[in-house]
């Protein structure tokens, strides 16, 4: 077992995903039909012997709240144990306010009393597979006082705006940490994951709000960098990032391809695990037509299917085209609609032979509840 | 501890020897079935569904799968305080040894201390081996407006076919005149689902009458139901309609598969408002491949398919490579037809792997092949 | 089963009680040691076999999201049932517009989603017993449109401030529902508790907001009261309301009262459910001394404890002295000190020597977290 | 599924005899102890505590209540998505018949295939029926560490005693040489707790020599430990400092129920990282009364007090009436002591009622007075 708590954060208050974030935080959003972005965190806590994990929240709690429950689905023993939801109490009117360092702030008293002595601080909005015991390992048997872990990628002027990026050194150390501005294609992109003592943590929340209501955890390592010792952890494998709405529709797309997705799912130690609806199989008709898509149960298939997610309890009329889109759960398209580059959000209803079609680089959106 | 009005008692003890090597190593009410159910999937959702919130789940025979697969007790919302599935195996009491249980009614009488220990008003009994949905709450309330000592759930089948079933035959008024096993000349064609209701009361009495009794085969159909008609107890017929199917043999639980391509099944498992609950796999969702082609199938998460699929039924896992063409069959949890292999009117058990080229199965067999070996390529051996 | 859902609503605006509700909805208040409020309104619903309960809350869930759960301990068949929290999504900034009638128009589509006819309405911040499937057989049978349960007191004067109460005619027709001024001690105080068709409470729903969009769902009933056929139900039993603090300090003693306490409790078919902490017993020393008082698992005593309630974890040292006090769990009351007609919220810290006497009919409140 | 490094098997069929009528209807693990908890429960909550998911619980005799008890994992947190409790009774199996458990290793002989479908590498053996508070995680780690076939817990006796235990006698590196079940003249104070963890690939070797041999006695201490010794194989012991109880009897069961009212007691049941979890009762927090007079005890939820109460330990839902009197003395669930009764040195079973004025006990009596029927008031009979 672990050494160390969790803390799951929310999107950070720059990022925003149109649309789709009106409805539920990032991390409750559907993915790849089955999932929600915050079962990637939870697994790889869990099978890593983490079991006590605070999830933050800051609006719309409910969707993650049912998803959650008590955590044992993510196999947690509940008495052991603990995965809850945390909200940001005291959140104020003006957002810039509003840091991670507030929230931590808002919530000390419950960070004190974990008995472990680590905190392991991981975002609920990212996708990849990282055991944390060995990263804990890792960061006691280096010394360090802050372990961060980054992602190397080389399409950092196209992707990955809006996060934050690592400069380091031939020893791994961290001389600084900086938005992506997207000058630059070769870049650690940080992933928003420190280890640290949660001593440290406390501490860090203590300076850095003594030094600006303003600051959030990488200002204060930034100005903390030449009293502490900072060090990245390259992450490898499979990795995405939800910041906007065209990396949330690319990411779901991308794990079409099977090796990707076995890169993220095949390890068989380390199951990703989210919460049964009880849909039945799904009911393929004579006219369907269905090629390179992953289909989540309870949908009933009559049209024609590319390319695409198809989300729980969703039925597709026959004479239905649907290319490169994602449909979440529970939509109905009619006879004869075709869809091509879409997201369709929950419960939408698209009236028969309605032809949306947007351009590959700047997918559409249909709201939650919509009839189109 | 509330009081429970009724607790339902799971007959899951059957050798289930028709299903052949899909019951060597399993019990049958755990062997698998559309898609990503168990059969005792059924009895335990219809049992949620109907507000039951006590089962005890009667085992004997190879059972240790079944034992951990419905110890899980939340797969069907049974875990709430007050509620659970309980495994009865025999056990060794303070006055007696170890017994095998000796019949259907033998399996409860072994039990009346547990069923005691909730004092219940009455006793649902099931078996575990039949595709239903029924409302039991329904029955119940049947049950008690006619007063019954005891009820059962019938089914009109075709009269040809009665003389395969338990009859009962009834008066003008719904009561049970007489029982009787595969009658040669049957006087009705209303056969018994094995679905019983008995207010516990009277049947303790019976059943410890017939404990006691030597002469008896401790089976309700044969000696208890018998018995209370002998002595003039109220037993009423409750007849219901809907899908049922005993799947006892592969030709019937192929076929009940098969059933669920049909859009007007009357199954429905997409009903919302009476979901068979089952274990989740921790899958992801099924993926169709880039050259695949499906025409009416029924699949499940965690099932990959990269070749054709015709009128099939995919089981969790289960993987169909390129080139490959099932038709007709019956692709059990993890089963896998190599690429190119061709597989018609088959039922694939469990991790059975189908080499590549092979060819399985006929499309004008009397009977469904059960494949239960793994299958080597075209050309090996 | 019931053919009904239920909601369970939140305090109302105007009703606070100081101290305590700083830090969690009053339907969250520890109750006699070991409950919290709202399990009384959830056993009485899931003992009236309604399996579907919204539970609305409009600030701080935190500690009521973590005690609900999933709804198992309240014997809530966790699949076929639904006990979940639902948020004022939509809450805004000026408090007078965050009526009971928005919280359910912006879940409106919840309500409609829900398989069931009839809607049952109750508070979280009463203590009661009530089978609703009585109540609601009660409604049918009579043909009315809305049922309000109430019950009978003859000390309004002095209680029951800001709650409502019934003016009923002889056949418990109901003329009008009105706030208690305290101008008459024999009332009918209103429950708040209401039995109707869920198509009923939408279309209340939208004449409320259509009517004035600070409008509640009394002031929308006293308006339709011509046009619906609305009766009152008497209840009987033990019944208190926590709208004060006052209130909720004199239900916890007064049910020190065995009668009391076995009229709400000793129903044999009627349990009253909470969670567990999975506290070790109550461990007496030799020189305690306890007469007239409940003590909750978990805590040790030395010290002398006179009609009082003690929650979960509390230590009372040697020499300190309790009366007529609720101590909420995990407080350390240290030697010596002499506590009367306190509250003394969780964690609290009562250091050495402290004497704190309030008077009886103004009981004094130690914060939570405190150390005094 | 994920892999299971270690499942703990708790052997709990013994029938307990020396507890006279505490166990004439309930099997001794699901005996009640320390006022809320039964005895399954430590063994049961160090598991959880230790991070082990799998525990089967092998029962057999009279085990209606402690396969319901045991059966409602969430108690123990043991419900999330890959743990569970098991029950396991003896089984019919497709080439042989039903039998009982003929001792400790054939418990765990005939559950192969149990242990087997979670593929673990450590098999963890445990008793039902010990108080204590152990981390099997650390044991193993000191197992893995000494690259042992077997690690068997032992905690020091003090010598006078030592013959009435098995010893295991070490080396100087703590090798286990030899194992003495109850030596007339014992070598060394280290008795056996009971508490092993095997390796499980070794064990199942050993299990499956052992029941072909119709010789064995089927015992882990007589014949399985013997056995590995006897082949050279790496047994060490592992030491345990701590609370440590075997409640076999009247006397010590009374006896360890009185230590929890040392506020020194070394078991600490109020320790926050150490939870011993049990059943809630759904009862209200214990009421005392306005006279009455409590000196050291040791009350759970559900309880009365209106008399006085010493020295004294008191279950869920047990009551002491008006001027009764409670020295020295367990009331088990929903015992009663009513008005103007004295009770002293004794343990009242379950529900069991001391009429008004009656006297019970005797503060001199060498052993611990059982009552186990109820007691009229002074005057009746």
């Amino acid at each position: 077992m672990c050494n160390a708590f969790a803390i799951v954060t929310p999107s950070e208050r720059h990022t925003t995903v149109k649309g789709m974030q009106n409805y539920r935080p990032i991390s409750a959003f559907s993915f790849l039909g089955r999932y929600r972005l915050i079962d990637f965190p939870v697994s790889n806590l869990s099978n890593s012997g983490v079991d006590r994990i605070q999830v933050y929240v800051s609006q719309n709690p409910r969707s993650l709240a049912e998803h959650l429950s008590d955590g044992r689905v993510y196999n947690i023993n509940s008495k052991k144990g603990k995965l809850q939801l945390l909200f940001n109490q005291d959140s104020v009117e003006n957002d810039i306010y509003n840091t991670d360092v507030q929230s931590y702030a808002s919530n000390i008293d419950i960070i004190k009393r974990q008995p472990q002595d680590y905190v392991i601080i991981t975002p609920g909005y990212m996708v990849f597979r990282q055991d944390f015991s060995a990263l804990l390992d890792e960061h006691v048997k280096s010394g360090a006082d802050v372990t961060l872990l980054y992602h190397k990628v080389n399409n950092a002027k196209e992707h990955f705006r809006n996060l934050t990026y690592l400069t380091v050194n031939r020893q791994k150390g961290v001389k600084s940490i900086e938005p992506n501005l997207g000058n630059i294609n070769d870049r650690n992109i940080f992933m928003s994951t420190y280890v640290m003592k949660k001593d440290l943590l406390i501490e860090l929340v203590a300076k850095a709000q003594k030094a600006s209501s303003m600051f959030n955890l990488i200002s204060i390592l930034n100005l903390e960098s030449d009293s502490l010792d900072i060090r990245g952890y390259q992450h490898k494998g499979y990795f995405s990032a939800i910041y906007d709405f065209r990396s949330y529709y690319e990411a779901n797309l991308e794990l079409l391809d099977q090796e990707k997705a076995f890169d993220l799912f095949g390890q068989e130690d380390w199951p990703i695990y989210t919460v049964t609806t009880d849909s039945c199989p799904v009911h393929y008709y004579d006219c369907s037509s269905v090629t390179n898509s992953m289909i989540a149960n309870g949908s009933r298939i009559y049209g024609t299917v590319e390319n695409s997610i198809i989300g729980r309890g969703v039925e597709i009329k026959s004479g239905a085209v649907i290319r490169n889109s994602v449909i979440l759960g529970h939509s109905t398209i009619e006879e004869n609609v075709v869809l091509e580059n879409q997201v369709i959000d929950k419960w939408a209803h698209i009236l028969e032979g309605r032809k949306i079609i947007s351009p590959a680089d700047d997918p559409g959106y249909i709201r939650r509840d919509d009839t189109i | 501890m509330k009081h429970n009005e009724m607790l339902a008692m799971i007959l899951a003890g059957g050798r289930g020897s028709r299903l052949k090597d899909l019951t060597s190593k399993v019990a049958k009410p755990a062997v698998s079935f559309g898609g990503k159910y168990r059969i005792v999937d059924f009895p335990l959702s219809n049992c949620a569904n109907s507000g039951i919130g006590i089962v005890g789940v009667l085992t004997q025979y190879e059972s240790v799968l079944l034992n951990r697969y419905v110890s899980d007790s939340g797969n069907w919302g049974l875990d709430s305080r007050d509620s659970g599935v309980f495994v009865l195996s025999p056990r060794e009491k303070a006055e007696e040894g170890l017994d095998v249980y000796r019949g259907t009614a033998d399996a409860i009488s072994q039990n009346i201390d547990f069923i005691d220990s909730y004092d219940p008003d009455y006793v649902l009994v099931l078996s575990g081996d039949h595709i239903y949905k029924m409302n039991y709450d329904k029955m119940l309330d049947f049950h008690k407006e006619h007063n019954a000592d005891a009820t059962i759930a019938v089914i009109g089948v075709p009269m040809k076919e009665a003389s395969r079933f338990g009859i009962m035959n009834t008066d003008g008024n719904g009561n049970i005149v007489e029982f009787e096993e595969k009658p040669e000349h049957p006087k009705s064609n209303l056969a018994s689902m094995g679905i019983y209701i008995f207010s516990w009361k009277t049947m303790r009495k019976y059943l410890v009458a017939d404990m006691k009794n030597d002469q008896s085969s401790h089976d309700f159909g044969k000696d208890i139901i018998p018995a209370m008609l002998g002595d003039g107890k109220t037993l009423v017929a409750y007849q219901f309609k809907g899908y049922w199917k005993d799947v006892g043999t592969i030709d019937s639980l192929w076929e009940a598969n098969m059933d669920l391509l049909d859009s007007k099944n009357a199954l429905n498992l997409s009903d919302p408002s009476w979901i068979i609950y089952s274990e989740d796999a921790v899958e992801l969702p099924q993926y169709i491949g880039k050259d695949a082609k499906i025409h009416t199938a029924y699949i499940t998460q965690g099932c990959r398919v990269f070749g054709d699929v015709n009128r099939s039924v995919l089981f969790t896992n289960s993987m169909v490579m390129e080139k490959a063409c099932v038709t007709s069959t019956v692709l059990m949890d993890g089963a896998v037809v190599g690429e190119g292999a061709k597989v018609t009117r088959a039922l694939l058990a469990p991790g059975v792997h189908i080499g590549k080229g092979a060819v399985v199965g006929d499309a004008d067999s009397e009977h469904i092949l059960l494949v239960s070996k793994d299958v080597p390529a075209k050309g090996d051996k």
